[in-house]
């Protein structure tokens, strides 16, 4: 039954490829967006179910990362469906360099979007560590033309970095696995790397493979995370390909990758072993925070802006992790959190990229009066992206906070406030003058398109209502994945 | 009691020592009582008014001499309780005189004149120093005598006081004679006579005061002066037999006694330097701190 | 409790309302203002009645948010925080409805009213809110509407820099408060104030926490940058309630927390101590040298701030060495300056805004004459002014006066003499200072000559506005003579802070009792001064009067430029202070035979902003520009910082 | 046959050697094909596979590695026109004595890593550790983007190598895994390397430097 939620895009995704005509196409966009949506959905209760002979299965914690990734999906669809009647197939000049370029055929880039669900599925569904592997590795696949969406020299730059550096971070990763099979070769004749096996023995896995192959892992994944020091392929990507391609990559596909390193995670919980992972995750999550910092202050461009702070956002995840307890199921909160607004953002940039034409934060004034709806609604992303209530983020950075000082770890805590703080001066300094002031002469004004304001403006509502209310199923999803991860509540 | 002799003999005390001076020059003075026919003729006169000024320039002097006799009923007579006495009265006498203090400084600056602004730059000036100094020497005394009512004050600095902390108390009664000069805008601090506009102080406030305005503004100043030294004599004057008009007139030969010291020291001290003047405040201060210190040992318990 | 969750229900709505009905300037005004007087209305009352003694229940519901419960109790503490609050709130409406309709430009008013709206239940929920995620919430939530408050002005560059520095600021704060509510609740696991139970150990440190914390809000000296900044920048409604009441919830939350740390010990009394002073002295010296009357008034907002912190200093050294009159005498002395200077603040900020609106400008050295132009706006500044220099019988006094008695009561206690000589001195100097500056304020811009065409053309502002600025200044007179009843009403929050020291009861009614005198006399001075204008009126009836220039010493044709500036006049007193202050004049005097125009500057520097935290935000900024390297655009680099953290975790974890 | 395992292990290490201090790019996309194909008959004799497993493993590894790929980059650079030296970042010897290093740690490494199995040959996890610390070597250390996808190529040769350590295990998965990961990364890399050099000719392809932060010029006042 859930192998459906699968099956439906991958179809849909190579139908798409051949589908004349942009009506049908974005038909089929939405209704598998829909279709996906309203298959989560009836998945959801029946958390536990297994298909494809235990190769996917539904937990608590996948349902997390495949609920947010479904509603990441409808609002690009919807959002994607005004974007491309926009961009359209035409020659067009570059607002930045001026030089002339083209946009990948429409029909490409749907498919590409469609098996990028189905791959991101795939992960949060793959209940085998290889199988989670190979889907990792095939949403690096149906990425890389969506990133190179539009056909210049910025752009294949991007992809190829995303290509080159991430290719290499998942090599790493399938060695890791392989470490993981060494590790679980030991334990039996019945050893396989599907997760219920491995759980089950955890007790019997090899020490000496499993930790390295838990720091390898970490790296890898780590890379298509976007953690500090090998975020560097992530401004670049986020920054140069479409802002619904940036939304999805920064919201569901970062996530992806966490989910990956929380299997392993998961892993070493059920061996014992939990406090191994505890060191590596905080450090990258401190290095990860403080990098992305350092590299907000002043940045100039407000795409990139928003990735580095994805890469800080990540480090809040990992440190979340490494410090467990509460902070476990802060990190978890906060990853949807995070995607919700940062989905928001990065769609919200497309719409002042589409009013400004330029990506300089210092070129963009007055966006409350060029697009006030955009402008209003980025005002309240960037003080949900900062954790200030009543947005969620906020109380998904408190519970790390107090988990990290439940755990006897001030010094981690005062770091992370600070860093926190660091961050929200220096993103205020940045995102808050885009939306004040008068505006340009050469901004774009006129009613803004319903396709480019609905999906923004549900994810931030989202993002408002969990910081006000956490309905009682979600809290008891977030408290069951963190079990599984061995938080005790 | 406090009332009646400050307003008996307030222009009295100016009029002593202006012939002080007059006398330590050489020449035969004023007569004693010439301050009275001042006023007196000053408020049967007219006024002229600055088209620049408002209702403020009118009601700063009588503010001021408001505060001045209001100060006064807070000041005790040989022993006897003043009329408003309380704990806490010290401050009040701080408050009040500050209160006077600004509506002069406001009336002032209502004329618009650069030499009012000028006087009233330089009384802000010193009021800066001139405050904190008076507030550590009531301190100082209120230290010694367990208590913080200029009347309880008054009682408990008799003898006993002094031969406990006479140290205390005589750097109490130099910081408080510092202030009672940097108060009354006298030598070293200002000139009371001088009308060399640059060097004024309270004089240049008073410029475009005339008439009956003038007279309560002179009669402030004289009341101002009285309550100083009152203050003064109470602390340099420890006789407390009990008696009510022997310690009254123990206290006002005090206050002549300063009103004497003020004539012999205009007659012989120079005008500070401007620059120089808060400096010398600012050693006023610390002989209030000092006093303070010395002051007797603490008590224990509430 | 129904009627405080109605009145915050009345805020919402019409927030809300006039959100909806932004079509209508007239409509949303209608809606926000009164909404916010409604809702103000209606708050008052369960805050009036807790004062009077009737205990209220408290709200209790579980709310689903990690560590969260939706708590609310209104005790004695908060009800003396919310009375300002809502009072002032009101006020501020009433003035901000007439105010706004001046404003020209494509500002939005509904957005204005909307957020009005909210941060007056913000505010409320902060001093009810009796769990920690509540506050903070609440907390963020007055900062957030008090930041699009304070850039309504958004055109100007310069508002949008004033709010983003204390948008930064506000936020620096509140990470000291996370960490401060986390690790209080550490303990108990649990982050409802009721289970912040006193603890023996690192009672230091949560109170640095919130110290800094709550400082920051309150605008206590080191973390005052953001305050002089964002007060001027506001629309002057919003300067007063920001500055009249929202500071004041930072000395809400630093009393709150002394009621969880149990008995505090000396040091919180000296930290307090210094802070009070340092911010008394320094926010005055440094309001002296201000030209716009609007950072003026900020400035003096933190030396008011300090003074409340010098009264709490005081209140809780006494404590310390178990000395109730002391105790009591300081803590009353802080509260009373909460109310006394929210009451002074509002009105003096509201006259500002009247002159902003009059002159189109704030600057005092090309203003002048007002008192004449605009008699009720001027003479309600006056007595604003008067009662910020703390003199009797006017709102500043009974909170000077009583921190000043506590300090005479300490010199009685051996440890305490140092501290209490601290305090004396320091008060005596910031009242001779604040005289000053109150001349300065008044006395440039309200008297004189007008020194610009601007301020001769001015005229006497709405009555709404001017009323509003009269009615205050009345309060302010009533309060300065009845501030007895305060001090009744602050006796059971006081008892909360000090945590039942016993005898404190006692020395509060003492503190009553001469507080009634204190203020029978001033009404006697106001009186004698009364009378004698009648004499004065009197002895003039049957004399000439006449009506000419002013004589200054003779000139015949005196000029508007002739006046002494704001700046000389205040100028002896900076300049004592420049090594504290930095260079104040920046010079160019005529040199050589053919001198090119010779020029005189005056700035009014603030050291901690240009030497303290200048200097740490370029050091974050060299730094943060250094490390651009590591995004080269090079794959080589970036794929090494991968192999190179493998290898690194490698040696870490398996070394 | 474990003489022949050791013989085709020591000749992997030989090919990375070559590799490292190559400087002719044809040449070395060859003998990365070699190194190929010599992995794919590791395959067929070293892994303790059944025979019709091993057989057909070996041969797709054989085909991809030694002949698809290899192949595909000749084909690119021939289209193209890339300049035939590698141009190093760092120099030949300096690349060989990091070789010498670089074999010392995957020892090391290898010594801390005990197989399970006995039956699998001491050398194949030095062995293949040690060639894909050369591929990475390459990735960082050569210029041109294509050095950079055949390094990529020999990174993924030492984990295959690995890989077969555990065959017997995880047969289809790891080499499934194994395959398509060259699949994406090759093919696609390729792909866009063929872009660049086709497409964008104008542009110093070399050296993809446009997107970064350490532009000095582009600076923002703080507000």
């Amino acid at each position: 039954m859930i192998d459906a939620l699968v099956w439906i895009p991958a179809s849909a995704g190579c139908l798409a490829f051949v589908l004349p005509g942009r009506r049908s196409r974005e038909a089929l966009l939405l209704g598998t967006a829909l279709a996906h949506a309203a298959g989560v959905a009836i998945a959801a209760p029946a958390l536990g179910a297994r298909a494809w002979g235990g190769w996917l299965g539904l937990d608590a914690l996948g349902l997390l990362f495949l609920g947010v990734t479904s509603a990441l999906f409808a609002a690009a669809a919807v959002y994607a469906v005004g974007y491309l009647r926009r961009e359209g197939a035409a020659v067009r000049a570059d607002f930045e360099e001026g030089f002339a370029f083209s946009n990948e055929p429409e029909a490409a880039f749907v498919g590409c979007l469609l098996l990028f669900l189905a791959s991101m599925t795939l992960v949060t569904l793959a209940r085998h560590q290889g199988l989670l592997w190979v889907a990792v590795e095939a949403t690096t696949l149906a990425t890389a033309p969506l990133i190179y969406f539009h056909r210049h020299h910025r752009s294949l730059e991007a992809t190829w970095k995303y290509l080159l550096v991430c290719s290499v971070g998942i090599g790493l990763a399938l060695l890791g696995n392989l470490f993981l099979a060494v590790s679980a070769a030991a334990s039996g004749p019945t050893s396989s790397l599907l997760l219920d096996d491995l759980l089950a023995n955890a007790s019997q896995l090899r020490r000496e493979w499993l930790e390295p192959a838990f720091l390898l892992v970490l790296v890898g994944y780590g890379t298509k995370m976007g953690l500090a020091p090998m975020h560097t392929w992530l401004p670049d990507a986020h920054s140069e390909a479409p802002s619904l391609v940036s939304a999805l990559l920064s919201g569901a596909l970062l996530n992806c990758a966490f989910l990956g390193i929380l299997r392993f995670v998961q892993l070493l919980g059920a061996a014992g072993d939990v406090t191994f992972a505890a060191g590596p995750l905080v450090a990258f999550g401190l290095v990860s925070m403080a990098l992305a910092a350092l590299f907000l202050v002043r940045q100039p461009d407000y795409k990139r802006m928003l990735a580095y702070s994805s890469v800080e956002h990540m480090g809040i995840l990992a440190l979340g992790v490494g410090i467990g307890g509460g902070a476990l199921r802060g990190a978890l909160f906060h990853a949807v959190n995070h995607s919700l607004a940062k989905a928001m953002l990065f769609l919200l940039a497309g719409n002042l990229l589409a009013r400004f034409f330029t990506k300089r934060s210092a070129d963009v004034q007055g966006a409350l009066v060029v697009a006030p709806v955009s402008g209003a609604l980025w005002i309240a992303g960037f003080f949900a992206i900062v954790g200030s209530p009543p947005f969620a983020p906020f109380l998904s950075e408190l519970s790390i906070l107090r988990g990290a000082l439940a755990a006897g770890r001030s010094g981690v805590a005062a770091l992370y406030l600070a860093l926190l703080a660091l961050v929200f001066v220096a993103m205020s300094a940045l995102a808050l003058p885009m939306a004040l002031g008068p505006a340009p002469a050469a901004a774009r004004r006129g009613r803004e398109p319903w396709s480019a304001i609905v999906p923004p403006a549900l994810l931030g509502a989202a993002v408002l209502a969990l910081g006000l209310w956490l309905p009682a199923p979600f809290a008891s999803l977030l408290d069951r994945a963190a079990a599984l991860l061995g938080a005790t509540p | 009691m406090q009332l009646l002799a400050g307003l008996l003999f307030a222009p009295l005390l100016v009029g002593l020592v202006r012939r002080t001076k007059a006398i330590a020059a050489g020449r035969r003075g004023d007569p004693l009582l010439q301050v009275y026919a001042d006023l007196f003729k000053l408020a049967r006169k007219g006024a002229v008014y600055s088209r620049t000024t408002t209702w403020l320039f009118r009601a700063g002097p009588a503010l001021g001499l408001a505060c001045a006799l209001a100060a006064l009923t807070l000041l005790p007579m040989g022993g006897t309780s003043a009329l408003v006495a309380f704990p806490g009265d010290l401050l009040l006498l701080v408050g009040v005189l500050a209160l006077g203090r600004l509506a002069m400084l406001l009336a002032a600056l209502d004329t618009g004149s650069a030499f009012a602004g000028m006087g009233a730059s330089r009384e802000a000036w010193f009021g800066t120093w001139t405050e904190p100094a008076l507030l550590l020497c009531l301190a100082a005394l209120a230290r010694v005598a367990h208590d913080s009512s200029v009347s309880a004050v008054q009682r408990a600095l008799g003898p006993a006081a002094w031969s406990a902390s006479s140290g205390a108390l005589a750097l109490t009664a130099a910081s408080l004679f510092g202030v009672l000069l940097a108060e009354n805008a006298r030598i070293p601090f200002d000139d009371p006579t001088t009308h060399l506009e640059l060097t004024m102080v309270h004089e240049a406030m008073v410029l475009d005061h005339g008439g009956v305005d003038l007279a309560m503004v002179e009669l402030a100043a004289a009341l101002k002066l009285w309550v100083f030294a009152s203050l003064l004599a109470s602390v340099i004057v420890p006789v407390r037999t009990g008696v009510a008009g022997i310690d009254g007139l123990a206290q006002l030969a005090g206050v002549a006694a300063v009103g004497l010291a003020l004539g012999a020291i205009e007659s012989t001290t120079a005008r500070l330097r401007l620059a120089r003047v808060p400096q010398l405040l600012i050693g006023i201060g610390v002989l209030a701190v000092l006093g303070v210190m010395l002051g007797a040992a603490p008590e224990v318990g509430p | 409790m129904t009627l405080l969750l109605s009145a915050l229900l009345v805020l919402i709505a019409g927030g809300a309302g006039a959100l909806a009905a932004w079509r209508s300037e007239r409509t949303a005004t209608a809606l926000g203002a009164g909404g916010a007087v409604a809702g103000a209305a209606l708050g008052l009352v369960p805050a009036l009645q807790v004062l009077a003694g009737m205990p209220l229940a408290t709200l209790d519901l579980p709310w689903s948010v990690p560590g969260g419960r939706l708590a609310l109790g209104v005790d004695a503490l908060s009800a003396f925080f919310l009375v300002p609050i809502f009072a002032i709130g009101a006020t501020s409406a009433v003035y901000g409805s007439a105010y706004l309709r001046r404003e020209a430009g494509h500002h939005s008013k509904a957005a204005f009213w909307f957020w009005f709206d909210a941060l007056l239940a913000a505010m409320a929920v902060v001093v009810t809110a009796r769990n920690a995620v509540l506050f903070l919430v609440a907390w963020e939530a007055m900062a957030l509407a008090s930041y699009f408050l304070i850039v309504f002005h958004h055109e100007r560059a310069e508002v949008r820099r004033a709010g983003w520095i204390y948008l930064a600021a506000t936020q620096l704060g509140t990470a000291f408060l996370l960490a401060f509510f986390a690790a209080l609740g550490r303990a108990s696991g649990s982050l409802d104030f009721a289970s912040f139970a006193a603890r023996g150990s690192g009672a230091g440190a949560l109170f640095a926490l919130a110290l800094v914390g709550f400082g920051t809000k309150a605008g206590l000296l080191p973390f005052h940058v953001w305050l002089p900044e964002a007060h001027p920048a506001a629309p002057s409604p919003v300067s007063a309630l920001l500055s009249a009441v929202m500071i004041k919830t930072g000395i809400y939350g630093i009393a709150r927390t002394l009621t969880w740390l149990g008995p505090p010990p000396q040091s919180f009394g000296v930290a307090l101590l210094a802070l009070g002073i340092a911010s008394a002295t320094g926010g005055v010296l440094l309001a002296l040298g201000q030209r716009d009357l609007k950072r003026f008034l900020a400035y003096s907002s933190v030396e008011n701030v300090g003074v409340i912190a010098v009264g709490l200093g005081l209140g809780l050294l006494g404590s310390s060495v178990h000395a109730p009159a002391v105790a009591a005498l300081g803590l009353a002395a802080a509260l009373l300056q909460v109310w006394g200077h929210a009451i002074i603040k509002a009105l003096l900020f509201l006259s500002a805004g009247s002159v902003l609106q009059a002159t189109g400008g704030c600057d005092v050295e090309r203003l002048g004459g007002l008192l004449q132009r605009m008699p009720l706006s001027g003479a309600a500044f006056a007595v604003g002014a008067a009662a910020l220099c703390a003199l009797p019988p006017f709102a500043g006094f009974p909170a000077e006066f009583a921190a000043l008695l506590a300090s005479f009561r300490g010199i009685g206690y051996g440890s305490l003499l140092p501290f209490s000589l601290v305090a004396i001195a320091g008060l005596g100097m910031v009242g001779g200072l604040a005289a000053a500056g109150a001349a300065k304020a008044m006395g440039i811009a309200f008297l004189g000559e007008p020194r610009s065409p601007a301020a001769a053309a001015a005229r006497e502002v709405k009555r709404a506005m001017a009323g509003t600025c009269a009615g205050l200044a009345a309060a302010s007179i009533v309060f300065g003579i009845a501030s007895p009843v305060v001090v009744r009403a602050a006796r059971p929050a006081i008892e909360l802070i000090a945590s039942a020291e016993p005898g404190l009861d006692s020395a509060l009614r003492g503190l009553e009792a001469l507080l009634w005198r204190v203020g029978g006399f001033g009404a006697g001075v106001l009186a004698t001064a009364a009378t004698l204008g009648l004499v004065r009126r009197a002895l003039l009836r049957e004399r000439e009067v006449r009506v000419g220039p002013t004589w200054d010493c003779g000139y015949a044709a005196p000029t508007s430029r002739m006046q002494y500036t704001g700046a000389s006049l205040v100028q002896p007193i900076i300049r004592q202070f420049e090594t504290l202050l930095g260079p104040t004049r920046i010079e160019a005097p005529p040199v050589g035979p053919f001198a090119a125009p010779a020029r005189l500057d005056q700035r009014a520097p603030d050291p901690i902003g240009e030497r303290g935290f200048a200097p740490l935000f370029a050091a974050v900024d060299s730094l943060a520009l250094r490390l651009r390297w590591l995004q080269s655009g090079s794959t080589h680099r970036y794929v090494l910082f991968l192999v190179l953290a493998t290898v690194a975790i490698f040696f870490w974890k398996r070394g | 046959m474990r003489s022949l395992v050791v013989a085709i292990l020591a000749t992997v290490l030989v090919t990375d050697f070559r590799l490292l201090g190559g400087s002719r790019l044809a040449a070395m996309i060859r003998i990365a094909g070699v190194q190929g194909a010599l992995l794919g008959a590791l395959a067929a004799i070293a892994a303790g596979l059944r025979a019709d497993t091993a057989t057909a493993l070996a041969l797709a590894t054989m085909t991809v590695k030694g002949l698809l790929l290899p192949r595909l980059m000749l084909r690119a650079i021939r289209r193209v026109e890339i300049r035939r030296e590698v141009e190093p970042l760092l120099g030949y010897s300096a690349s060989l004595g990091f070789g010498v290093l670089a074999l010392a740690v995957a020892g090391w490494l290898a010594a801390g890593l005990p197989l399970p199995r006995s039956d699998t040959p001491a050398l194949l996890v030095p062995a293949s550790l040690f060639t894909g610390l050369a591929g990475l070597f390459l990735v960082v250390a050569r210029r041109m983007a294509i050095t950079q996808v055949l390094g990529y190529l020999v990174f993924e040769n030492g984990i295959y190598g690995f890989g077969l350590a555990i065959a017997h295990e995880e047969p289809w998965l790891v080499q499934l895994g194994v395959l398509l990961d060259l699949f994406v990364a090759v093919f696609v890399m390729g792909i866009t390397v063929f872009h660049i050099q086709t497409d964008f000719e104008h542009i110093d392809v070399e050296r993809l430097v446009a997107l970064r932060d350490d532009a000095g010029g582009r600076r923002r006042e703080l507000p």
